[in-house]
């Protein structure tokens, strides 16, 4: 197990006080489906604040599972979560944590890309003074004021996703948990998406498949195999790691091979 | 709003199925006009499905709930495929968690899907009933009367089915306080409904037109 | 609503469950309206007899039924509470203003016997026979092919259609949806305008989802020269077994109304 | 632009004659949805018999488009498309040619595995005898023999994927168009696609973002954009030829860039 502690937060108190408070701390969770067998065993992981946080691992390790239950949305069968410092009840609302769904059809309900982005503040009881101000600087954020007037069914997968994001945005959370961001996006939108994650101020955790976004994102990253935590710690020792990376269905991603000219196709 | 097994004699049982194999043949005849009926096969089932799941929403009147049938929404969407739509829906419910009955499936479908008919026609005549109604307006108060109507007379069915076939012995007056009360209670259940049957399709209306041209 | 559990069939190894589809349902079918028919409380024990007895003989497990009646309905319950206090003359015991009526418990006892052996008989169909099994027969007793056809896709999409919803409901409530203070007895504009698009986009994700699925249909043949469709029904030779249960069974039912039509 | 004619075509015929048969023929096609502007513009394309072709492209430059006019669903507004040397009408059925959806639910409508595979060869006209047969073959060939009885509903995504696929291949397609094969796998079941596609003898196009998989299975490479066809060619020519890539809003894959340690994050 590596752990290293190297702080990309932005928030200027917490640099000039050379301090970090901690965003995340969730201790022994496990977690099962019914009927089925346990999916996260005594899970233990602290995030700082300001952390950018890569999970990685293969198809129903149970990253999808951990980001439902540090949400809230899910119940542990025991262990618990604590944000900020305050536990986390589960089915109360958190509006300092927010989750981007894998697909954003299930995020994107109104009529107009405005509504939705507003749908967050209104529910927080802001006046609507305060909840369109804070619909124009989401959108300004996320890079689509010019499609507040268009309705999110007909936009395209990399814009719909750009407005799920903003939606979360006006909420102002302080922890934003990224379930695939990638998946199905074409490499400009995701380069866009990159720029804005390194840009970006919160504290984040991305699930993703995608190594090489991981790796251009996260300054940590944890791998989860059979319920546990197999390795936490810097993504280049990680991933660069092609033994640890075999030995749970993964694969070393390709710019941390040295370039050899292979020959493709049989 | 289910009739259960075992309430109802089996004569209306019969009948019940009777009338449902008259208005599924009544249905499938007017499909089978269309010029590629099975083209719309996969869309009025995934839609059957989608009704179904969403009767399980419910719109929160603290300390209560309301559910919603939403049988004169499926009639204004899904037209002619309403009647199958709600068979099927009913037989899943029957089969999945026991709401309902087989025997009195013919009933249920009879007392949800004729008003879902009726929906769709009503709907269907908002552009020559409702002309001096603008659009949008138009549009909602008709679905609105859909919605409310649907449920409305399926109230009224299964209102006259429980008073015909239970208690033989119950005295006029009571009989017909009870009738009253119940009949009054379903008013404002029927304007919930058609309150939200018109916020829905003035949303289709904006997002998806072509899920009103059924 | 407990759509996720939807899989009734159980697997046992009993005369029920070899007993062929169609003539199942059909005796099945025809024994749950003969139940319908009683009207004399004489014959409920023995209706309750005749359904125990083939509950029996299914080798189901009673946690199976027992789940399932454990949703009585609304309505069987205001029955069962407010018949016997409100029906008839003949009064069985007082407290006070409460009486019990005799009219009254007799009615509840036909009404709830008739639906526990009915619900019961539905639940042995179910439970001793797939799902799809049961549509192959239903088709080949007649059930037009486009109605099959509906069921089919619909029951398929049903649990996708359900867990797109679950989502969006998650979805919502992260978002705030379902937090704020409502007072009593009113119903929120704002909140069923929520709904109703929550609603909205539950049939319009399935709608074009459809599209989508009838492509992929008619690229594997869908609706070219239609074949005669998948029935999957078990062409095991009928055996001994299977006459003299579904016999047994017809007999049990012609026996009931014969005697509702005696003692009528 | 490039052209190249390398033949992985395994068909024996073929090979033995040096002659190789027309797949695709599609002439000047132009396609537009209804008011808008045209997606595809006089695009004219060959395909031979046995080619691997990947076809790329950002997000909405057509590739789904292209493949739904080659299978016949989408009419085109004009041009035409040959099959083996006959034209192809829109709506008609032809078996000679299979489309796998990006999303394999859309494609699974069965309430069992072994239904689902079963549709096409009963559509088809086959006895049941031989319906059985095909059914049992194409699930070994896609390695699905075991889920046969299981409800395609409960599958996990890369199950799903090989079922879909395995319904293809039970109608012995000589095309099968691949949209968006790897959306969401994990690395354990891409490999595994890529040795499935390595080793398939019928003529293939796939329509990816993934790259690095394209250059795995792929010999010739499309690149579309604006509706138009910019390069075809060599995969490594293309894929490798930075300027083009970013031109089009790609990028190049990175086993394609020679190694050098950079730093990531800030
Ligand atoms: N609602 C559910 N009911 C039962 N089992 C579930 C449910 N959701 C997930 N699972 C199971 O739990 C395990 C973990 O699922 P999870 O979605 O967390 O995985 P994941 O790591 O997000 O996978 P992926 O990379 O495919 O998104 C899987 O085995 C999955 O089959
Ligand atoms: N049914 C439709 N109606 C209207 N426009 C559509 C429809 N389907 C696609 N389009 C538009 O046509 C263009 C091409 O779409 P297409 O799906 O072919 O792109 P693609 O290359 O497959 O993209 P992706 O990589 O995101 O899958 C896009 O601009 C899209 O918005
Ligand atoms: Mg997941
Ligand atoms: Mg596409």
């Amino acid at each position: 197990m590596m752990m290293e502690s190297v702080s990309t937060g932005l928030n200027p108190v917490a640099v000039a006080q050379g301090w970090q408070s901690t965003a995340i701390a969730a201790s022994a969770l496990s977690f099962g489906y019914p009927d089925q067998p346990e999916v996260l065993r005594e899970v233990t992981l602290t995030v700082q604040e300001g952390d950018r946080v890569g999970i990685i691992g293969h198809n129903g390790c149970g990253k999808t599972t951990l980001f439902m239950l540090l949400c809230g949305v899910l119940t542990p069968v025991s262990g618990d979560i604590h944000l900020f410092g305050e536990p986390l009840t589960p089915g109360q609302f958190r509006p300092e944590v927010a989750l981007l769904f894998q697909d954003p059809d299930d995020q994107l309900f109104s009529a107009s890309v405005r509504d939705d982005i507003a749908f967050g503040p209104q529910n927080m009881g802001f006046d609507p003074a305060e909840v369109d101000a804070r619909v124009t600087q989401a959108a300004d954020m996320a890079g689509i004021a010019h499609l507040l007037d268009r309705t999110p069914h007909h936009l395209s997968g990399g814009e719909k996703q750009m407005v799920a994001i903003a939606g979360l945005l006006a909420m102002t959370p302080q922890i934003i948990l990224y379930d695939e961001p990638t998946a199905s996006l074409d490499l400009r939108t995701r380069r866009r998406l990159i720029r804005f994650l390194q840009n970006s101020t919160e504290t984040i955790l991305i699930s993703s498949h995608d190594l090489e976004f991981v790796l251009e994102v996260c300054d940590r990253v944890i791998l989860i195999d059979e319920g546990h935590i197999i390795a936490d710690g810097c993504p280049r020792a990680i991933m660069g790691n092609q033994a640890l990376m075999e030995a749970h269905g993964l694969e070393k991603p390709h710019s941390l091979i040295p370039h050899v000219e292979r020959h493709h196709g049989e | 709003m289910h009739i259960p097994d075992g309430i109802l004699p089996a004569q209306v049982c019969a009948a019940g199925y009777a009338v449902t194999g008259v208005a599924t043949w009544y249905s499938l005849r007017q499909i089978n006009r269309r010029p590629d009926p099975a083209a719309e096969v996969p869309k009025a089932s995934l839609l059957t499905a989608a009704f179904f799941v969403a009767s399980s929403i419910y719109i929160p009147v603290p300390p209560a709930s309301v559910h919603l049938i939403l049988n004169g929404l499926l009639g204004v969407v899904l037209g002619y495929f309403a009647f199958p739509a709600i068979l099927i829906g009913l037989f899943f419910q029957a089969l999945v968690i026991g709401h309902g009955g087989l025997t009195t499936l013919g009933v249920n479908a009879t007392m949800m899907g004729v008003p879902a008919l009726l929906a769709y026609h009503i709907f269907q005549t908002r552009n020559i009933l409702g002309k001096m109604l603008p659009e949008p307006t138009r549009t909602g108060v008709f679905a609105f009367l859909g919605g409310s109507l649907g449920l409305g007379i399926a109230a009224l069915i299964f209102l006259a089915l429980i008073v015909f076939n239970i208690p033989a012995e119950l005295n006029a007056g009571a009989e017909q306080a009870a009738v009253l009360t119940l009949s009054v209670g379903h008013i404002p259940l029927a304007i919930v409904e058609g309150v939200f049957t018109a916020m829905l399709v003035l949303f289709l209306r904006r997002v998806k037109p072509e899920l009103l041209e059924g | 609503m407990g759509v996720a559990s939807a899989n009734t069939y159980i697997h046992r190894e009993s005369v029920i469950h070899d007993w062929s589809p169609r003539l199942k349902l059909i005796s099945l079918g025809l024994l749950m309206f003969a139940f319908a028919t009683v009207q004399q409380l004489a014959l409920v024990p023995w209706m309750l007899g005749l359904a125990a007895l083939l509950y029996g003989l299914s080798r189901l497990p009673v946690s199976f039924l027992r789940q399932r009646l454990s949703y009585p309905g609304l309505f069987i319950l205001a029955v069962v509470l407010l018949l016997p206090l409100t029906v008839g003359e003949t009064v069985v015991a007082q407290w006070g203003w409460l009486a019990l009526r005799e009219e009254g418990l007799r009615a509840t006892g036909l009404i709830v016997g008739r639906f526990l052996s009915i619900l019961t008989l539905g639940f042995i169909l179910l439970g001793t026979t797939p799902f799809l099994t049961l549509l192959g027969a239903m088709r080949s007793l007649g059930l037009p092919t486009l109605l099959a056809d509906m069921t089919l896709l619909s029951y398929r999409y049903l649990f996708e259609i359900a867990a797109m919803l679950a989502t969006m409901q998650q979805a919502m409530r992260l978002r705030g949806f379902g937090h704020s203070h409502q007072r009593w007895l009113r119903v929120n504009r704002h909140t069923m305008q929520q709904l109703a698009m929550l609603t909205g986009n539950l049939l319009i994700r399935s709608y074009e989802q459809s599209e989508r699925v009838y492509k992929a249909m008619r690229l594997r043949g869908y609706g070219q020269s239609r074949q005669v469709a998948p029935t999957p029904t078990i062409t095991s030779p009928l055996s001994l077994h299977n006459w003299a249960l579904t016999g047994a069974v017809l007999v049990a039912a012609a026996g009931l109304v014969l005697a509702e039509m005696r003692l009528a």
